[in-house]
């Protein structure tokens, strides 16, 4: 992977995650969101590990930025209005984040060695494939699981209850709130 | 072929950005969106090393790391939702009932 | 039967405890939580039967491995100290929880039960423990039912109270853990194995800073518990909140914890030390005297007078603690044994005035004897052998206490003696405005003289206080070979202010002294 | 290196025009074909200068599909509703468009073509992880759909879009699972490699083609592809009677044509992923690399060329038939209502997948032992 | 310097069994038993004791001088070498007092089963009667200080409960309470002398309390040791027996029933301080110092006491002054060394003391309770006996020729002069001359002159009972003959009792004849010009005291208000003690110094807990931040690792 490739989709990483963060409109930012993973799965199929790149591209372009975008429509976020304030916390934190980044730069920048020829099957899917399903396999079970228990979470937590009228502004709008209704319901 | 320290430095800068985006950004989905930023600079930064030393051990980990962005995500996502219908606002600062 | 005899005196109270909670029901709680207090107090008999006067270690010795990588075993054994602190604990347990059953407790008695019992198991563990771990785990466990006590039955600030009692004892015990912790640690170093063992821990040598700070954090533990002068604002507030069940047990049973846990381990563990520090403690006790008495004078509440008399008792008995003589040691365990009585006793008498006027307040009580010419027999009895009437108990102690003392510094005594006069005056002021003089307006006609349970109750402690006056001297027999094992193991210093050296013959009738 | 270069651009562009030409063929033959269905003359207006009429040809609506609209749509004006994402607005017609014919780089439409030393392989690049790339492209699809209904400012066009996405979310699933049952049965991600462990026949007869290790597959692709493509009978996002045009409302032009473009390059993707992964894709049944070897009756010999253009030939036929297969059951089935849409990928598709899937295993394991 | 033997007696435990067997059945069976019986038995319990006593002595006059009778109790406190016994110990000196203690205090019983005849709570009294007889045997037979010391609290004991018998009025209790707290005072010096003398014998290996075997190695003990021992020992005694600076108590304690003051107050109780400086002989002997120091105490009080008591117009106050004085002249004979001399004195003394007392109660009786003098007068008709008696006990106290008081104030006096303390013997006349003119003082204002008598009592005025004047008789007799026992050397039988006490506490030698004549003679012109004054003063001429008052004007007024020492007392002692204990103690250190640190603690805590809750802002990115500062600082801590070790 010559380094023009690589200084195209670097630059084209760190453009879409200035996007995402700086956008207006939450949808832009999703967009921008897209552009920079795509970046990353394509440096990663660049470095050889193009299972775990396309695998990437298609867990998370294909189906997590996607439920990103249903909850954006859901809320019917509009552009934000400009976050005028919070000043202090703005500068803090800018200041911490340029710090953290010389700090990541200094270590990083001395990292010592090239990349050594890639060895036959490096990326592909097997290897990938036989590292997970042998050295691996409880932690493989166990995402399962995490994923099993995540979508009965959202699905309990997100979820309508029977007993929702639509929502008052704010007066006892807590958790607390709904169990009661439901209670009484 | 271009050297790991290259990509360990994108990482850093993309991680430095999504670390911005988690602490200047006032709206919810930003931050959830600069966190999948920074979950996947992380990616790179394992799979780049993993290059460096020619183990798939890192693409492992990013493998697992999708996994557990996932189900955050979906886990997140949920909670902004019941937040939003609670309280009609997603902006993290309104958002502050758990304080003194 | 007599091989685990401490286990049964120790356990049986706990198990007690247990059955009353889970199997009394209403009507029978008082009646099984009485029993089962009456039997630590039969095998605490037989203990004081079977006690050999002459041996001068501890009796009746039990000792198995408890956690054995850290050393500690569960070791319980008896001498001539604490001796007749066990069957008296047990005695005031029995009379308090019968005094109690009398309507001092009326609410949730299944629960009061069952706090008295594990209460007296603590104390009786306290008392029997020569393993300094489970001495520590006794000590604790002593703290928790009287919290409750203080905390559900007390009267109007009894939170405070309690909560107040608990933090005092609390930071004192924390203290006294870190320092057996470092003492042990330190010993593991030397012996090869941590052992908590008492007897064990003696052989310990410590350099001199190290036996300091360790004895500070000893004595700070147990002070708290005394109480020593400037730590005892936690007294006043917890025998006066306390029901008068509580206050009982507070000032009667578990007066002595802090006083017998100088006795036991903290003077023996570090002698120099102690012998350097105990002017500084002789100078607090005549301060605590004086301190106490004077507050007494001002008391206007009948259990806060007596608080404050216990606080000037206290005095005396750390006189003669740290006097390190023969006599005011001797004297000092003796009056561990007659002040529990006097202030049951009296907290008794002030339970069944409150009873009858529902009001502690001195002002407002006046003329009792007319109507209850035995009460008022009862509580004069009780406040002279506080005061230390020649003839009653409280005089033997005091004697010795002050005698001891006068060899150790005759200033003290001079000071100490003071003491015995506040004391009538306090004492009899209060009596007298709660007993001559017209009955109060305010106390309506029908106030009844003792009914039979209320002399029932009080009549052993009262017959005990003339026993113990006129004929002290099987106790004396008994306790005097501990505390020459206890002085020579303190060796006991010169005393830094007699003129005159101490010509103290060795020799008494066959008897070791053990160094 | 050079030329190596200019014959992959030469594939691909090859690839991309096919496609193409075909989308509008099958423009024009769907009009045509579904007046045929629904006993009607169809689109026989448009001719240019009357030549036609003149020559006493039958105006088959040929000009009105291949000049006279696509000429319309690219003149109309490119109507842009206020207040709508402008932005985003132009973007989803293009990344609707884009990741279906990206697709094709990966379909293989025929071995390989031996000219002089050069061995050229009839696909645009030979990527061993074919299929993954596939998935992922699909995966981009459905942001055209979903930004369409979402940047159009309109309420029916958001509905539009909130329904494609789902649908195309809940069937990419499906189309998945099928398409790992195939890749378990082949062994290998590469379609390439792919068509050709379907060379050869069984008992000497029967050509070893996909359909015949997975008939349930073959299936779940064909219906999960058509309502990717959403298409009728999985025609919600742009239902008429409710949704007028769906997420493609507010579109005019040539953005309209874009989506009408991807709709018909769908259908043509769909196919040419059946061909490969089930009919061998440019597998002849007895054709062998060096000739036809006939059971029972013996081989015939064949020049590379004419083995490689069989080849394409064979394809390009597969492709066809299943077009019009598709075209045929979008003008006979009624559409799906949206809940039973949703059932269907959830509740039967899923299901069926993940049992072929478990199938599938059991017998590999089975042979492998 | 007396060898006598030590023998064995039993019955003296049963001497002090008889009113402890008393005390137990009035105080339990008393109510129910009905008066009769608590009267005979309360009676018969003093008077056992009392045959027991003359049995007692019977024996010891049997035995060569200076031996004694011992009976042992029960071992009581042993403590290593320290070995205290109950030990009863019947010698000369415990036999005199024993007789004085269970014969005026039979007598005294009997006379108080009349007095105190209407009186509902009889059965409470005649147990105190009885406690405090037991604890007075006990005080005077103890063999040890410790058991003599709880004789001596019992006494002070009894002493209050009788003081405040009628409890019911607030201000008898208060001054039941303050004669038990001056007398803990003194009680405290006599404990501290116990310590002293116990730890210099200790010092030197003896470890007792016997009064013999300290006695035989009195030696050991340095002078300045037997110096503050003797001194604490004489605190002690002022405190029990009334002298000054502790004397505040007696008067007050007039307010208890009279047969009462009448045994406590005059006969034994008060007398015991000077028992306990006799049987300390031994002690006191060796330090000259200590000597001068009771006798001049002795006399000041003597005197102090007398001029007290002419401006007193309360009855009962007045013989409470005089017993002081007779005190005072007690302690002034046992400082002059003449301790037999003393003990004479206390004999006689409780003989007319007790008398006058009783009689006073007769004629209180016969007034219903009446106490004040200025309304009294012209009784001699009304109450003969009570008069009769009355006369020879005012007569035998004025030290007449003749009567028991003249023989042993006279050999006090003697005594004084004798041991050089002239001035001291001056000062005892001039006493001697105001005895006589206040105590005619009292009988002429009680019996002769007008009566002022209020109309109301006048019917009811009559002679007290048999009960009562068989008593009054009987002292009489005493008091007239009770002197004859000790009569000056050479004449008749000489000093019989003087002789019986020497082995124990020694003898002065007498003066040649014509120099004692000339001192009896006069201290008896002293007392019979008192007398012939009195007479002047009360009976001659009625109008004479108000204008000798009024010209005294201060004096007389200082006089009457006892020299405001109560109120100087007050504001010394109690005021002080008062507001040490309630303001500075209670108020200041307890609650707001001590208090305040432990409330103070947790308020702090509670502060510092409310500043840092703050930190917890609610907001996410908050926390992200401070998340993310943690971050950079672990890694900034990893770079400069890194940097250093390369």
């Amino acid at each position: 992977m010559e380094v023009g490739v690589f200084a195209f989709f670097a630059v084209l990483a760190v453009v879409s995650a200035l996007g995402v963060v700086l956008q207006r409109s939450p949808v832009h930012s999703l967009l921008a969101l897209v552009a920079t993973l795509l970046a990353i799965s394509a440096l990663l199929i660049g470095l050889g590990a193009v299972a775990i790149g396309f695998l990437l591209a298609i867990v998370y372009v294909g189906a997590i930025v996607v439920v990103f975008l249903f909850v954006i429509w859901l809320l019917n976020l509009q552009r934000d209005p400009g976050e005028p304030g919070h000043l202090a916390a703005k500068f803090f934190g800018a200041f911490a984040v340029a710090a953290l980044t010389a700090e990541l730069f200094a270590f990083f920048v001395r990292a010592p060695v090239g990349p050594p020829p890639a060895p036959a099957g490096y990326g592909s899917v097997d290897r990938l494939a036989d590292l997970i399903f042998r050295d691996y396999l409880v932690a493989f079970e166990a995402t399962s699981l995490l994923l099993l228990v995540a979508v009965v979470g959202a699905v309990a937590v997100a979820r309508r209850w029977p007993a929702d009228q639509p929502r008052r502004s704010g007066a006892g709008a807590s958790a607390h709130g709904e169990l009661r209704r439901a209670e009484r319901a | 072929m271009t050297p790991v320290s290259y990509y360990l430095v994108l990482g850093a800068a993309l991680f430095a950005i999504g670390v911005a985006g988690v602490v200047i950004r006032r709206n919810l989905i930003v931050i959830f969106m600069s966190i999948e930023v920074m979950l996947n600079a992380v990616n790179l930064t394992l799979v780049a090393l993993g290059r460096a030393l020619g183990s798939t051990d890192g693409q492992v980990m990013v493998f697992f790391v999708m996994t557990v962005g996932a189900a955050e995500a979906a886990v997140g996502l949920a909670l902004i939702l019941a937040a939003f219908r609670s309280r009609h606002t997603i902006k993290a600062d309104e958002l502050n009932l758990m304080r003194w | 039967m007599t091989a685990n005899l401490l286990t049964l005196i120790i356990f049986v109270p706990l198990v007690g405890a247990l059955a009353v909670a889970l199997f009394a029901d209403e009507r029978t709680v008082w009646p099984a939580a009485f029993i089962f207090s009456l039997l630590p107090l039969a095998l605490s008999i037989y203990l004081l039967v079977a006690f050999n006067p002459h041996d001068n270690g501890y009796q009746f010795v039990e000792r198995r491995p408890w956690i054995a990588d850290f050393g500690v075993s569960y070791h319980v054994g008896v001498d001539g100290i604490s001796l007749f602190l066990v069957p008296l604990a047990a005695l005031l347990v029995s009379l308090t929880l019968l005094y109690a059953s009398g309507g001092d407790i009326d609410r949730r008695p299944r629960e009061f039960c069952f706090f008295v019992l594990m209460l007296e198991t603590g104390l009786l563990g306290v008392l029997l423990a020569v393993d300094l771990f489970l001495f520590y785990v006794f000590w604790e466990l002593t703290l928790i039912p009287i919290y409750f006590i203080i905390g559900i039955w007390g009267s109007q600030r009894r939170v405070y109270a309690a909560f107040k009692f608990i933090l005092y004892t609390m930071l004192g015990s924390l203290l006294m853990l870190v320092a057996l912790i470092y003492l042990v640690l330190h010993a593991r170093g030397y012996l090869g194995a941590a052992t908590f063992d008492l007897t064990d821990l003696y052989r310990v040598p410590l350099s001199h800073a190290q036996a300091r700070w360790l004895f500070a954090a000893l004595a700070l533990g147990f002070a708290v518990k005394v109480p020593v002068w400037p730590l005892h604002s936690w007294l006043p507030d917890a025998y006066s909140e306390a029901p008068t069940a509580g206050s009982m047990l507070l000032g009667g049973a578990m007066f002595q914890m802090g006083v017998y846990g100088f006795l036991r381990f903290a003077i023996p563990l570090f002698p120099e030390v102690a012998r350097e520090a105990a002017p500084l403690f002789m100078a607090l006790g005549v301060v605590g005297i004086i301190y106490g008495a004077l507050l007494a004078l001002a008391q206007s509440d009948l259990k806060r007078l007596v608080a404050y008399a216990s606080v000037s008792h206290v005095g005396f008995v750390v006189l003669g603690v740290f006097a390190l003589d023969r006599f005011s040691v001797e004297g000092a365990v003796y009056q561990l044994i007659t002040h529990g009585l006097s202030t049951t006793a009296l907290f008794m008498a002030i339970g069944m005035i409150y009873l009858r006027r529902r009001t502690r307040a001195i002002g407002e009580l006046g003329g009792l004897w007319r109507p209850a010419p035995m009460l008022g027999a009862i509580l004069m009895v009780a406040m002279l052998s506080a005061v230390g009437l020649p003839g009653l108990d409280g005089f033997v102690g005091e004697f010795l206490v002050l005698l001891g003392a006068y060899f150790a510094s005759w200033q003290a005594a001079a000071l100490a003696v003071s003491g015995l006069i506040l004391g009538v005056l306090y004492m009899l002021w209060a009596y007298e405005r709660v007993m001559f003089g017209p009955l109060a307006k305010s106390a309506d006609r029908g106030i009844a003289d003792l009914a039979p349970r209320e002399v029932a109750v009080i009549f052993p402690l009262i017959a005990l206080m003339f026993f113990l006056g006129l004929y002290p001297r099987p106790l004396l027999r008994r306790i005097e070979p501990s505390v020459v094992a206890f002085l020579a193991r303190a060796q006991a210093a010169p005393a830094p202010a007699l003129s005159f050296d101490r010509a103290k013959p060795q020799e008494f009738a066959g008897l070791r002294v053990v160094p | 290196m050079l030329t190596d270069l200019l014959i992959d651009a030469a594939k691909a562009i090859v690839a991309v025009l096919l496609v193409l030409n075909l989308a509008t063929v099958l423009l024009w033959f769907e009009r045509k074909g579904s007046a045929l269905i629904q006993d009607r003359v169809g689109a026989n207006r448009a001719a240019i200068f009357g030549i036609g009429r003149r020559l006493g040809v039958p105006n088959l609506g040929v000009t009105n599909t291949f000049v006279a609209d696509p000429l319309k749509m690219f003149t109309k004006e490119d109507f842009v509703p206020d207040q709508a994402d402008r932005f985003l607005h132009t973007l989803a017609p293009f990344l609707s468009l884009f990741p279906v014919l990206v697709t094709f780089a990966v379909v293989p439409f025929g071995d390989r073509l031996i000219v002089g030393s050069r061995v050229i392989d009839l696909q645009v690049c030979q990527l061993d992880v074919g299929v993954l790339y596939l998935l992922a492209v699909l995966g981009i699809g459905i942001y055209g759909a979903a930004l369409g209904g979402w940047a159009s400012n309109n309420r029916w066009a958001l509905l539009g879009g909130v329904r494609a996405s789902a649908q195309m979310i809940s069937y990419e699933l499906a189309m998945g699972l099928a398409i790992i049952a195939v890749v378990m049965t082949f062994g290998t991600l590469d379609l390439q490699e792919i068509c050709r462990r379907q060379g050869g026949a069984w008992f000497g007869w029967l050509p070893k083609w996909g359909i015949i290790y997975q008939p349930l597959a073959f299936l779940l692709l064909l219906t999960a592809g058509i309502a990717e493509s959403k298409r009728i009978p999985f025609d919600m996002p742009e239902g008429e009677s409710e949704l007028i045009a769906g997420y493609f409302t507010e579109y005019s032009g040539g953005k309209q044509a874009a989506f009408m473009l991807t709709d018909f390059a769908e259908v043509v993707l769909v196919s040419a992923l059946v061909a490969t992964f089930f009919f061998g894709g440019w597998q002849v049944p007895y054709l062998y690399p060096e000739g036809f070897r006939l059971p029972g009756i013996g081989s015939v010999l064949l020049p590379n060329l004419v083995v490689a253009v069989l080849g394409v030939l064979a394809f390009g036929l597969k492709v066809v038939f299943f077009c019009w297969l598709q075209i045929l059951v979008r003008w006979t089935l009624p559409r799906f209502r949206y809940d039973q849409l949703m059932y269907l990928g959830w509740k039967i598709l899923l299901p069926l997948g993940l049992i072929n899937l478990a199938a599938t295993a059991v017998v590999i394991v089975a042979v492998a032992s | 310097m007396v060898n006598g033997v030590v023998v064995e007696f039993p019955a003296l435990k049963l001497m002090l069994l008889l009113p402890a067997l008393g005390v137990v059945f009035n105080l339990f069976l008393g109510r129910r038993a009905g008066r009769a019986i608590v009267n005979v038995v309360s009676v018969a319990a003093v008077v056992g004791a009392f045959l027991l006593a003359l049995w007692a002595l019977g024996e010891l006059l049997a035995l060569p001088a200076g031996s004694a009778l011992k009976a042992t109790l029960w071992s009581w406190i042993y403590v290593g070498p320290l070995q205290i016994d109950l030990g009863l110990r019947f010698d000369a000196l415990a036999a005199v007092m024993t007789l004085v203690v269970s014969g005026v205090g039979s007598i005294i019983h009997l006379y108080s089963c009349g007095y105190m005849g209407e009186d509902p709570d009889y059965a409470r009294f005649f147990a105190y009667m009885n406690l405090f007889t037991l604890s007075m045997l006990v005080l005077v037979l103890g063999n040890n200080l410790l058991f003599m010391f709880i004789g001596w609290e019992g006494v002070g004991l009894c002493s209050y409960l009788l003081i405040a018998f009628w409890y019911d009025n607030a201000q008898f209790a208060y001054n039941g309470r303050k004669a038990f707290v001056v007398n803990r005072i003194g009680d405290a010096g006599f404990l501290l002398g116990i310590f002293a003398l116990a730890a210099a014998f200790a010092s030197r290996g003896l470890w007792t309390l016997d009064f013999a075997a300290m006695r035989e190695h009195i030696s050991l003990v340095s002078s300045a040791v037997a110096t503050m021992a003797g001194l604490l020992f004489f605190l002690g005694a002022t405190g029990k027996s009334a002298q000054i600076p502790l004397y505040v108590w007696l008067p007050d304690a007039m307010v208890g029933p009279t047969p009462v003051s009448a045994l406590i107050h005059a006969a034994t109780m008060v007398t015991a301080g000077v028992y306990m400086v006799a049987r300390l002989g031994f002690l006191y002997q060796l330090t000259p110092a200590t000597m001068e120091v009771v006798a001049a105490v002795g006399a000041i009080t003597a005197f102090f006491a007398a001029t007290v008591a002419l401006a007193q117009s309360d009855i009962k106050r007045v013989l409470a002054y005089s017993t002081i004085s007779q005190i005072g002249y007690m302690f002034l004979g046992a400082g002059a060394g003449a301790f037999g001399a003393a003990i004479f004195h206390i004999v006689t003394h409780a003989f007319f003391k007790a008398l006058l007392f009783l009689g006073a109660g007769s004629v209180m009786h016969a007034l219903g309770g009446e106490q004040d003098m200025s309304r009294m007068g012209g009784l001699r008709r009304k109450l003969p006996v009570t008069h009769a008696t009355m006369l020879v006990a005012t007569l035998a106290i004025t030290a007449v020729p003749g009567f028991s008081g003249f023989f042993s104030k006279d050999e006090i006096l003697e005594a004084a002069y004798v041991s050089g303390h002239y001035w001291l013997w001056g000062l005892g006349v001039i006493t001697a001359g105001l005895t006589g003119l206040y105590m005619f003082r009292l009988f002429f204002l009680t019996f002769y002159g007008r009566s002022r008598v209020e109309a109301a009592r006048l019917p009811r005025l009559h002679e007290s009972p048999a009960v009562m004047t068989i008593p009054l008789v009987i002292l009489a007799l005493l008091s007239l003959g009770g002197g004859w026992i000790g009569l000056p050397a050479g004449m008749l039988w000489g000093d019989r009792i003087g002789e019986f006490l020497r082995p124990v506490v020694g003898q002065v030698k007498s003066v040649p004849g014509l120099e004692a004549l000339a001192l009896s003679a006069v201290a008896s012109a002293a007392a019979l010009s008192g007398l012939v004054l009195a007479f002047v003063f009360y009976v001659a001429a009625p109008g004479l005291p108000e204008r000798a008052a009024a010209w005294s004007g201060a004096l007389y007024r200082a006089l009457r208000e006892k020299y405001y020492v109560d109120e100087l007392y007050d504001f010394l002692v109690t005021r002080p003690l008062f507001f040490l204990s309630d303001v500075a103690f209670d108020r200041v250190i307890d609650s707001y110094a001590i208090e305040g640190l432990v409330d103070g603690a947790a308020a702090a805590a509670r502060g510092g807990a409310a500043a840092i809750r703050r930190v917890e802002t609610g907001n996410v990115q908050h926390y992200a931040l401070t998340y993310l500062c943690g971050a950079l600082a672990v890694l900034a801590y990893c770079l400069y690792y890194s940097m250093r070790h390369g």
